[in-house]
């Protein structure tokens, strides 16, 4: 795995295993990420740069203009790194305490699943949206303090999902000789459980990053977004509170929704396991 | 059956303590965030409105005494449904939001038992048809409309058929000035476009899980031997696969409840009907915390009180739930 | 044809795993006589459980199945979907093999049990509860009463066990396809449950399916396995006590009373043209290279080239 | 020597009933003898087994091993004495992980007591060939390998860091006669060099008189009858 051929091979050797729907998921993430990184040169304006507001969708401008007159392509061009990266970190943060509580519950059962697995329940079941509209209310609208509240709200269907799949390894035969060879908890969560939670953690990274987007879309369409960066979840909050979708203007406040659809089905198709021996995990 | 009257006692203390907890958690939010606290508690506008009734309110919410004695009379209120004075909207946080109440359960009651019961049927025929036509279409179309983002759902509905077809009202409750049968199916036509998009939105919430369950279900052992005994299908079908589908679907409906609640907030902005939505929305604008805590706070009584129920229904209707071995200390 | 009520002639099943084809049986020649019990012995995987699958023809979708299987002189495979319903269950019952899953976990046993007669016997209600406790009480399932109300997830796999038993025996079927009936009980269960098993056989036939030859002995006809074909069948006794076939003898051999001496070398997953056994048998000459077919020797038929008649 | 002396175990089930499993089982496993455990399904043997090795805590009771008690032992000391005394249970498809060749897990083994690598290769190939395990089958993952086969390289791999004893919880009931056969065989082999204590547990009473020096029977969780 060292070598940058033995890299390759892993790469190829996932890339054959994957479904067909897997690769049109990966084909799509992977098409705007390229367009998000290049979007310095491909968008056509600079997306601050105001102009003429309202205009409809013209050969210059190809989705027209909003409030300020920026142009709405180059704007959602330059939103697809801003919310991918957004929905990453939120998933990334809300996946690390997700694994570690479902592991370190998993393993070490006792009080200490009870407890955990307690404040787990708790946050299920409490509605995430209104809780998200009261913290995000308290902090200041910016990016980070989306991705603080999306993390640390979304970790309990990871927590809850690891922490099922956990408790099955636990009660494997070869955990059970590991013990009896002396290994202690540490050893065993590093070289048995994990690994085999490998895949559950893979579909639920996915399947968060997903939701992360809707959930952040969501939150910057009530206006708790960060106004000044762009995201396509703040573009529809421009178009709904500027009267953008009040006189139809559809290509101001269509194209950002589309493009968040599409990149959250890609995630999914990416994440998800369907075969017809086992089920779509959702 | 001891079991079960225990497992119903120890179910409703954990809700007890996760409502407590709520409540604690909805109490030291606005004191533990940076800034005014007087802000915090009264909201943006205490800045701004007249002096006396914001020593009224101080008086009212004792600010300057210990945490502690504010909490319990923070404890103390809620038992008499007083949950602050919005000043924003100038009355009662209570009274704003038990009529909006009822108009948001207006719309999520009808959806949650249209979209379960449609999810059920097409969950279970896809479960069972693998690769037919429906299983085809149904599967690809739940998952866009789970990935798509709930006021995008909203948006084209409200453009298309409200706007450009002219079949629904653009919104509000309902026209006013009208009452008895007239008013219900007014405000029925008014609401038809709202219940709609937030059935779809639940059903495909339910349908791939619920295919899920039934897929499962079916490969079990007990169907093989059912079959073998010559029970014919639909028997195998009403008898064992629905009855076994129960518990998962009443665990799922439950936390599809949560899902339902957030699609009601935003298509109540969106179709400007005056639920919890439009007031948490108005709250949010206008930063009027207490109004937020209010709205929140309701909000997850209600799905608590469902989770609690669907909790009760499933262990009834799964017994191995009720009596499942904990063994405390396992091997270590 | 004439009194017998099962006849399976030249049975091939084929599974197709992800592009390969596995044959589980292939050529299997099987009678089955009113009133007798037979017992289907050999190791794992030699395809018994699919024998009994596919002569209640379950396999249809999983696998290809060629040759015929004559239940009563009809064919069950060009049989009509509703007649072939009530074949199995009132004609064929089959005891499946693992006790823990085969019983719908939401339902109360008893209830399945008698619902399962009221269905075969079609008698009322009550008659079928009434005649499921008797026969839960005469497979020992004390008390009762307990037992009748108790869900799967709280009865060991004893008990399990002797509640399928218990569905078979209650009803009046003809044939009674029992797979790995004793696995996993003690001995006083296994008892039991082989005594009301072999009661059946009175009325209808019995075909058990064990991979323990001392419970294969208290049959009256043993069929040795191995790899998806016959390689011994006839009464137990000679069968049992002094086999011909060189697999049945180290199979016998390696039985622990009998001095555990294992067969050498290993299954091979591609047996080739020839005998099956020609790899581990060490009794094997060149004509072993060429398939040999059941031969008529010593009161059983055999499949050996070797052998002396 | 190692002794149980009135161990009993209770478990708490989630319904508040409390069940417990063994009531008051005491046995002694000396070097080089075989002691066989007999009973049905659900008495209790297994978790017996479990108590025996320290996997699993007793609620009351001692466990010595030459007369040293060990009961209370917790952390360095535990793994310790867990290295003294193995298990092998008796689902060979999950005894192995899934993700790791079958010879990273024999490294595993291996390292728990520190053998350098030339010790471990030489110990493998002596074990392999006493328990007639096909070395080829080394680099495979376990779900390229048969149940049998699986079974061989569970016990291969608890003998490697020379244990003084050795629980075997059902070890061949899940395969048939001939590979059954195969099994005792190679470990009865191992008990006379290595001189091991073995405690058999198995339903089978012939293979238990076959096999075993002494049996003890037992009986919804108590110890009824020693032959």
């Amino acid at each position: 795995m060292r070598t940058w051929k033995g890299i390759c091979a892993y790469i190829v050797r996932t890339w054959r295993g994957l479904e067909t729907y897997q690769k049109a998921g990966v084909f799509i993430l992977l098409l705007l990420i390229t367009i998000g990184s290049l979007a310095p040169w491909i968008a056509p304006y600079d997306p601050l740069q105001t102009g003429t507001p309202f205009q409809s969708p013209s050969f210059t401008h190809p989705f027209g203009t909003d409030n300020l007159g920026q142009d709405n392509l180059s704007r959602l061009i330059y939103g697809i790194m801003n919310t991918i990266k957004i929905a990453f970190v939120a998933a990334l943060v809300s996946l690390a305490i997700g694994v570690s509580v479902g592991v370190y519950s998993g393993y070490y059962r006792g009080w200490r699943e009870d407890a955990l697995m307690g404040v787990t329940d708790l946050f299920l079941l409490i509605p995430s949206l209104p809780l998200m509209i009261l913290m995000a209310s308290y902090l200041e609208p910016s990016e980070w303090n989306i991705v603080l509240v999306i993390g640390f709200l979304w970790w309990c269907p990871t927590a809850r999902v690891v922490h099922a799949r956990a408790l099955q390894v636990r009660n494997q035969g070869y955990v059970r000789s590991a013990l009896a060879l002396g290994y202690g908890g540490p050893y065993i969560i590093w070289h048995h459980i994990l690994p085999n939670c490998k895949q559950v953690i893979i579909a639920k990274f996915t399947m968060g990053v997903a939701l992360a987007m809707l959930a952040e879309a969501s939150l910057s369409f009530l206006g708790l977004g960060d106004p000044l960066s762009i995201t396509w979840g703040s573009m529809v909050n421009l178009a709904y509170s500027c009267g953008g979708f009040a006189n139809d203007l559809w290509w101001w406040y269509l194209p950002p929704c589309i493009m968040i659809t599409l990149t959250a089905a890609a995630f999914f198709m990416v994440g998800g396991r369907k075969n017809e021996g086992r089920r779509w995990q959702i | 059956m001891l079991s079960g009257r225990s497992f119903i006692l120890r179910k409703i203390l954990r809700y007890c303590v996760i409502i407590l907890i709520v409540i604690t958690l909805n109490f030291l939010i606005p004191r533990v965030m940076p800034g005014d606290p007087l802000i915090n508690v009264l909201g943006e506008d205490a800045a701004l409105a007249d002096p006396a009734l914001i020593a009224k309110l101080e008086l009212k919410y004792g600010l300057d005494s210990s945490l502690w004695d504010q909490y319990l009379d923070y404890i103390g209120a809620l038992f008499q449904f007083d949950l602050g004075y919005s000043i924003d909207k100038s009355s009662q946080v209570s009274e704003l939001i038990s009529e909006n109440m009822c108009n948001t359960l207006l719309l999520i009651l009808p959806a949650l038992a249209i979209s379960s019961a449609v999810s059920l049927l097409t969950g279970s025929w896809c479960g069972l048809h693998r690769g037919k036509f429906l299983d085809r279409l149904m599967t690809p179309a739940s998952i866009i409309i789970y990935c798509m983002p709930t006021f995008m759902l909203a948006m084209i509905a409200l453009s298309t058929f409200a706007f450009h077809l002219q079949w629904f009202p653009l919104g509000h409750q309902s026209s006013s000035g009208l009452s008895g049968l007239k008013a219900f199916f007014d405000t029925l036509y008014h609401l038809a476009l709202p219940i709609t998009v937030l059935t779809i939105i639940g059903i495909s919430g339910k349908h791939l899980v619920l295919r899920n369950s039934v897929m499962q279900i079916a490969d079990e052992d007990f169907i093989l031997v059912a079959r073998s005994k010559g029970y014919n299908e639909e028997t195998i079908v009403k008898r064992h696969v629905l009855r076994n589908v129960l518990p998962p679907f009443i665990a799922m409906v439950a936390l599809n409840v949560g899902l339902l609640v957030e699609g009601a907030v935003i298509i109540e902005i969106i179709f400007s009907l005056n639920g919890m939505g439009t007031l948490l929305y108005d709250a949010v604008m206008y930063r009027d915390y207490p109004l937020i805590q209010g709205c929140f706070l309701v909000l997850t009584f209600t799905v608590l009180i469902s989770n609690l129920v669907a909790d009760i229904l499933y262990g009834l209707a799964d017994p191995r739930i009720r009596d499942s071995a904990r063994c405390s200390e396992e091997i270590r | 044809m004439n009194g017998s009520v099962l006849s399976v002639r030249d049975l091939r099943v084929n599974f197709q795993t992800n592009g390969s084809k596995v044959s589980a049986l292939n050529g299997v020649d099987l009678d089955l006589a009113q009133g007798e019990s037979l017992a289907l012995a050999g190791e794992s995987g030699s395809g018994k459980s699919v024998l009994a699958f596919a002569v209640l023809r379950l396999l249809d979708d999983v696998a290809d199945v060629e040759g015929k299987i004559l239940f009563e002189g009809e064919d069950v495979y060009q049989m009509a979907h509703g007649r072939l319903l009530d074949i199995r269950g009132k004609g064929i019952c089959l005891v499946p093999q693992s006790p823990g899953t085969a019983f719908d976990p939401l339902r109360k046993v008893g209830v399945q049990i008698s619902d399962f007669i009221r269905k075969v016997e079609q008698i009322d209600a009550a008659d079928a509860r009434s005649r499921s406790i008797t026969e839960m009480d005469r497979l020992g399932l004390r008390p009762v009463k307990d037992t009748y109300e108790n869900y799967p997830h709280r009865m060991s796999g004893g008990m399990l066990e002797r509640s399928l038993i218990a569905c078979a025996t209650a009803t009046s079927s003809r044939l009674v396809i029992a797979d790995e009936p004793t696995k996993g009980l003690d001995r006083r269960t296994k008892d039991i449950a082989l005594s009301a098993l072999l009661s059946t056989a009175e009325n209808g036939a019995l075909m058990m399916i064990t991979h323990d030859l001392t419970s294969a002995k208290r049959c009256e006809r043993t069929a040795i396995m191995y790899c998806g074909e016959l390689v011994e069948i006839g009464p137990s006794e000679s069968v049992i006590e002094d086999s011909v076939h060189p697999y049945t003898k180290g199979l016998i051999r390696s039985m622990p009373e009998r001095g555990m001496t294992p067969i050498p070398r290993r299954v091979r997953s591609d047996p080739g043209g020839g005998c099956r056994f020609y790899s581990r048998c060490n009794e094997a000459s060149e004509k072993c290279l060429f398939h040999p077919d059941l031969r008529m020797m010593r009161g059983r038929e055999v499949r050996c080239w070797n052998v002396d008649a | 020597m190692l002794t149980l002396e009135n161990v009993s175990k209770e478990f708490v089930l989630s319904s508040g009933r409390r069940f417990n499993a063994v009531k008051d089982v005491s046995l002694d496993l000396n070097k080089g003898s075989v002691l066989g455990m007999m009973g049905d399904s659900g008495c209790g043997k297994s978790t017996t087994a479990l108590i025996a090795c320290r996997l699993l805590n007793q609620t009351s009771g001692k466990i010595l091993l030459d007369n040293m008690d060990v009961s209370s032992h917790r952390r360095k000391a535990l793994s310790q004495f867990r290295r003294s005394v193995q298990i092998v249970f008796q689902d060979p498809i999950s005894a192995f992980d899934p993700l790791h060749t079958i010879r990273w897990s024999f490294s595993e083994a291996a390292a728990a007591s520190g053998m350098t690598a030339e010790v471990q290769s030489e110990r493998q190939d002596e074990l392999c060939q006493s328990m007639d395990f096909p070395l080829c089958l080394l680099d495979r993952f376990p779900s390229e390998v048969s149940g049998g086969e699986l079974q061989r390289a569970a016990i291969v791999r608890s003998l490697f860091i020379k244990p003084d004893y050795l629980i075997l919880d059902e070890p061949t009931s899940m395969l048939d006669l001939s590979t059954q056969a195969q099994i005792s065989r190679g470990i009865l082999s191992i008990v006379q060099n290595d001189s091991i204590g073995i405690l058999w547990i198995t339903h089978d009473e012939a293979l238990a008189k076959a096999v075993c020096d002494r049996i003890l029977y037992m009986k919804d969780g108590m110890l009824v009858q020693q032959s």
